[in-house]
């Protein structure tokens, strides 16, 4: 048995061991479960870097689940595949790194966190599971596969947005997010249904070789580009975000913003590889270009008036998500004509998959950051913050790191991904760029505020007691730090071996489709 | 004779659980919508797998040779098992939220805006 | 919960038990016949529902504790990810034992219309075991949990958030 | 109030008008589009899994992932659940 044809299932099958092993575990003695939720975590990361290393040396790596091979897909004597196979190209796999590395991060940094509250067990549990639901979305090539993981994270998200219950406020949040997000997984199984039912197969390759976008076809694709966009985030249905993170605790947060990208993830390649004939393709390119401008506007101005940290770094994270939706959107509509295509088609996709990887990180850190003062400051009100840069120096630093990431100021990756942004929608209509550019300039307004008046300024005299959080706290926050740092200063080889590739896999929907159905139908 | 009438059926129940969550301003009524709503989606999977004159495709003691479409009746369990997860959990929401607000009206639990 | 009237009490310690044979019958034969591991494993926790019900809610902590059956849950579960894993000689969930003449339901079975046999369906009858170990008593703890979450005390002394 | 009832009506008519266009341009009840891949169970089920029940078949061994994922959904939810009333209910 060679290990390395297996990585896409073992990616998968360690989370769901985390989770399903934790409330064992923690029969034992908590300090056992602390154990097992950074080394299963880690270990996941491993297996997602070691499959993207895989990818990006053997091309799109396929798994059929319990075939005879391993790259089985189609058995003998038939041209349809008929089992669940997991489909990792270049896209998938970037996004299953950088999700587990977020994931990681936050383990180590939920260990103490987690120490004031009980249920520690299910919290791993349901972490595992959060886990496991966002990398089996972005690894799956059959559409009721997806569905069913875009389930175990949602409804690990409500157990855990919901795990404060003495809060009021964390149960109407877990409320409104379990009602609404339902609704849009009932339309994700809807949209599955119709595909079925019109196409008789369930395999995303398979369907997207088959789309004729008769009614039937339309239907389903406007349920699963609608419900994917809310849970993704995007403006106007966006209304659930600011409550689920501002609410649920920090180093769940932090994930939810992959969770989310999963969403997006799903968007997109509804929007390419299931979808993307010449027909719609202008349609929901410029569906996705509208989403994203509203949602780059609409949550930076949001944001500004927030005075709880975490709800100001949610609406944030709405207006961040914009650009990802603006520049793939550009790229779809530039996908009609080769030569667009490559003057600034790809480079729009790739500077936003590019922003995917940076938001997650930055967004993560800043995230890790509002709960490491909320730790120890006891607090998420920016009113009654002050002065913490003196007796908390590193959070401070990595804040300010993030702050600057997310503001685009050069030397950061924030600013790589945005110029690629800019350049390309600039290419299609300048509007667009110069509402990207207004959105960064509030945004950074907005993180300067922040940063001045929680960190900088006089020591609040009730906050001087305040310490520096303990370290697992803190070497999830440097994990985080080092990868915004690595892909700050390697933005080059960075953008050519894994973001420009994982650009052209989401491009090259004929490619997709081959990688099941074996070239000719 | 019976037509697209298992369609119609589908309809009904999904709009009637869809007006149930977009209407009504009681918590415990909006749970039994997603609920009605469910059901409708895992009728929709069934109806989908019908083949005209099929049995059931199991062939224990099977009487006939004709059997309709096995793969929907599986992702309808799958849908099913979801949907009781799901229900569950967001029951126990509707407690918590009780026990805190004293209220299952959707207009009195707002404290998050803006 | 009180318990309900002699009658329902009479009528459940008298009838109650069929449910369970039935579930377990469900679950072990779902292979061959209708059902499987979750349906059978739903049968098999009304059993606890219906318990609480007619007996008070005090009779299902004297009969199970739901430590038994958060450990019974988890064993399933990791069954059943086990029996997926073995697979992986081939692949994750491949069926190994289908057919592999194992005496644990490693038979095949004439293809067409037949009366059927128990130890045909590899792995698939082992999962349909871990299934419904999980199903009942997942079922169970949300059944129990629910019915007795009044007792759960609000603020139950967490004092890690504002408030 | 007003732009809320606004939207939901206006949720109302969208979701709805889509499902019924949907329902209405789908091919005939019990008249399958393409059931190859069904076909494909039907014929294969009893000689490649030794399974008499091809429902089955199905869950635990064709698309036995699904149902991996589909028991860590309950599993999910019953974590939520003990998570949420934790600490309260004894035995």
């Amino acid at each position: 048995m060679r290990l390395d044809e297996h990585l896409p299932a073992l990616l998968l099958a360690l989370p769901l061991l985390g989770a399903f092993s934790a409330p064992l575990v923690g029969k034992g003695s908590r300090r056992w479960v602390e154990l097992l939720l950074p080394v299963l975590s880690g270990l996941t990361f491993a297996v997602a870097a070691a499959l993207l290393h895989r990818v990006s040396v053997g091309g799109t790596q396929l798994y059929v689940m319990g075939a005879e091979r391993a790259g089985l897909a189609l058995p003998s004597g038939m041209s349809l595949p008929i089992r669940i196979v997991l489909e990792v190209d270049a896209l998938s796999a970037l996004m299953a790194a950088s999700g587990s590395l977020v994931a990681f991060a936050c383990a180590l940094f939920a260990v103490p966190y987690m120490r004031r509250f009980s249920g520690f067990d299910k919290f791993a549990s349901l972490y595992f599971l959060l886990v496991a639901g966002m990398l089996g979305m972005e690894v799956t090539g059959d559409l009721f596969n997806f569905f069913v993981f875009l389930e175990i994270a949602s409804v690990a998200s409500y157990g855990l947005v919901a795990f404060w219950r003495d809060r009021p406020e964390a149960i109407e949040a877990g409320l409104k997010y379990t009602v609404v997000s339902t609704v849009a997984a009932l339309m994700v199984l809807f949209a599955a249904g119709f595909l079925y039912g019109n196409h008789g197969v369930l395999n995303m390759a398979a369907i997207a070789s088959r789309v004729d976008l008769g009614v039937a076809d339309k239907v389903a694709m406007a349920l699963l580009f609608g419900s994917l966009a809310m849970k993704a985030g995007a403006v106007p249905m966006h209304m659930w975000l600011p409550d689920a993170y501002g609410e649920a605790p920090s180093c769940v947060s932090a994930l939810l913003v992959s969770v989310s990208q999963a969403s997006l993830y799903g968007l997109f390649r509804t929007s390419f590889s299931l979808f993307g004939l010449p027909r719609v393709a202008p349609l929901l390119g410029w569906g996705l270009v509208v989403l994203g401008l509203l949602s780059m506007f609409v949550g930076v101005t949001m944001a500004i008036v927030q005075k709880e940290i975490k709800r100001l770094m949610a609406y944030h994270a709405i207006s961040q998500t914009g650009y990802m939706l603006l520049g793939v959107g550009v790229g779809l509509v530039a996908s009609l004509s080769p030569a667009r295509m490559e003057s600034f088609g790809l480079v729009a996709i790739g500077g936003a998959l590019y922003h995917v990887i940076n938001h997650a990180m930055y967004k993560g850190l800043l995230f890790l950051t509002a709960g490491a003062v909320y730790y120890s400051a006891g607090t998420r009100m920016l009113d009654q913050m002050g002065g913490l840069a003196r007796n908390m120096p590193k959070t401070a630093s990595l804040f300010a790191l993030a702050a600057a990431a997310i503001a685009g100021l050069p030397p950061v990756n924030g600013f790589t991904s945005k110029l690629l942004i800019y350049q390309s929608s600039y290419a299609l209509s300048p509007f667009l760029a110069a509402v990207g550019m207004i959105t960064s300039v509030l945004t950074l307004a907005s993180f300067v505020k922040i940063f001045q008046s929680a960190f900088l300024g006089p020591a609040l005299p009730e906050l001087s007691e305040v310490r520096e959080v303990p370290a697992p706290m803190l070497a999830g926050m440097a994990l985080l730090a080092l990868a915004i740092a690595g892909l700050s200063l390697l933005p080059g080889p960075v953008l050519e071996h894994m973001v420009m590739p994982a650009a052209r896999a989401l491009a090259d929907r004929g490619a997709y489709i081959a990688a099941v159905m074996g070239g000719g139908m | 004779m019976t037509g697209s009438m298992p369609y119609v059926a589908v309809a009904v129940l999904f709009l009637c659980g869809l007006y149930m969550v977009l209407f009504e301003h009681n918590l415990f009524k909006i749970a039994l919508g997603i609920t009605v709503m469910e059901a409708s989606a895992n009728l929709f999977l069934v109806v989908l797998g019908y083949r005209s004159g099929g049995g059931i495709p199991v062939y224990t003691l099977a009487s006939r040779e004709a059997m309709v479409l096995p793969t929907p009746q599986a992702l309808t369990l799958t849908a099913i098992v979801i949907g009781l997860a799901t229900t569950a959990l967001l029951l126990s929401l509707v407690v918590w939220a009780y026990r805190h607000y004293g209220t299952l009206d959707i207009q009195q639990i707002r404290r998050l805006r803006g | 919960m009180k318990p309900m009237s002699v009658v329902v009490r009479s009528v459940f310690c008298v009838f109650g038990w069929f449910v369970l044979v039935f579930g377990a019958y469900v679950i072990v034969h779902g292979h061959l016949t209708p059902g499987g591991g979750f349906q059978g494993g739903a049968v098999f926790a009304t059993f606890f529902a219906a318990l609480m019900a007619s007996l008070g809610e005090g009779a299902f902590g004297e009969s199970v504790s739901s430590r038994f059956l958060s450990t019974v849950e988890s064993l399933g579960l990791l069954l059943f990810w086990l029996l997926g894993l073995l697979g992986m000689g081939r692949t994750f969930f491949h069926n190994f034992l289908a057919g592999s003449g194992s005496i644990l339901f490693g038979g095949s079975v004439p293809v067409g219309p037949n009366e059927g046999a128990l130890a045909t369906g590899g792995t698939v009858a082992l999962m349909n075991l871990s299934v419904g170990m999980e199903v009942v008593a997942g079922l169970t703890l949300i059944t129990v949990y629910m019915a007795l979450a009044r007792l759960v005390v609000p603020d139950g002394g967490e004092r890690g958030h504002d408030r | 109030m007003r732009v809320s009832r606004a939207f939901q009506l206006l949720s109302l008519f969208l979701l709805g008008g889509l499902m019924l266009a949907g329902l209405g341009g789908l091919r005939p009840f019990g008249e399958p589009a393409d059931s190859r891949m069904d076909d494909y169970f039907i014929a294969h089920a009893q000689a490649e899994r030794a399974t008499n029940n091809v429902v089955t078949s199905i869950v635990f061994d064709y698309r036995g992932f699904d149902t991996l994922g589909e028991a860590a959904v309950l599993f999910t939810a019953v974590c939520s659940v003990l998570a949420l009333f934790r600490g309260g209910v004894r035995g």
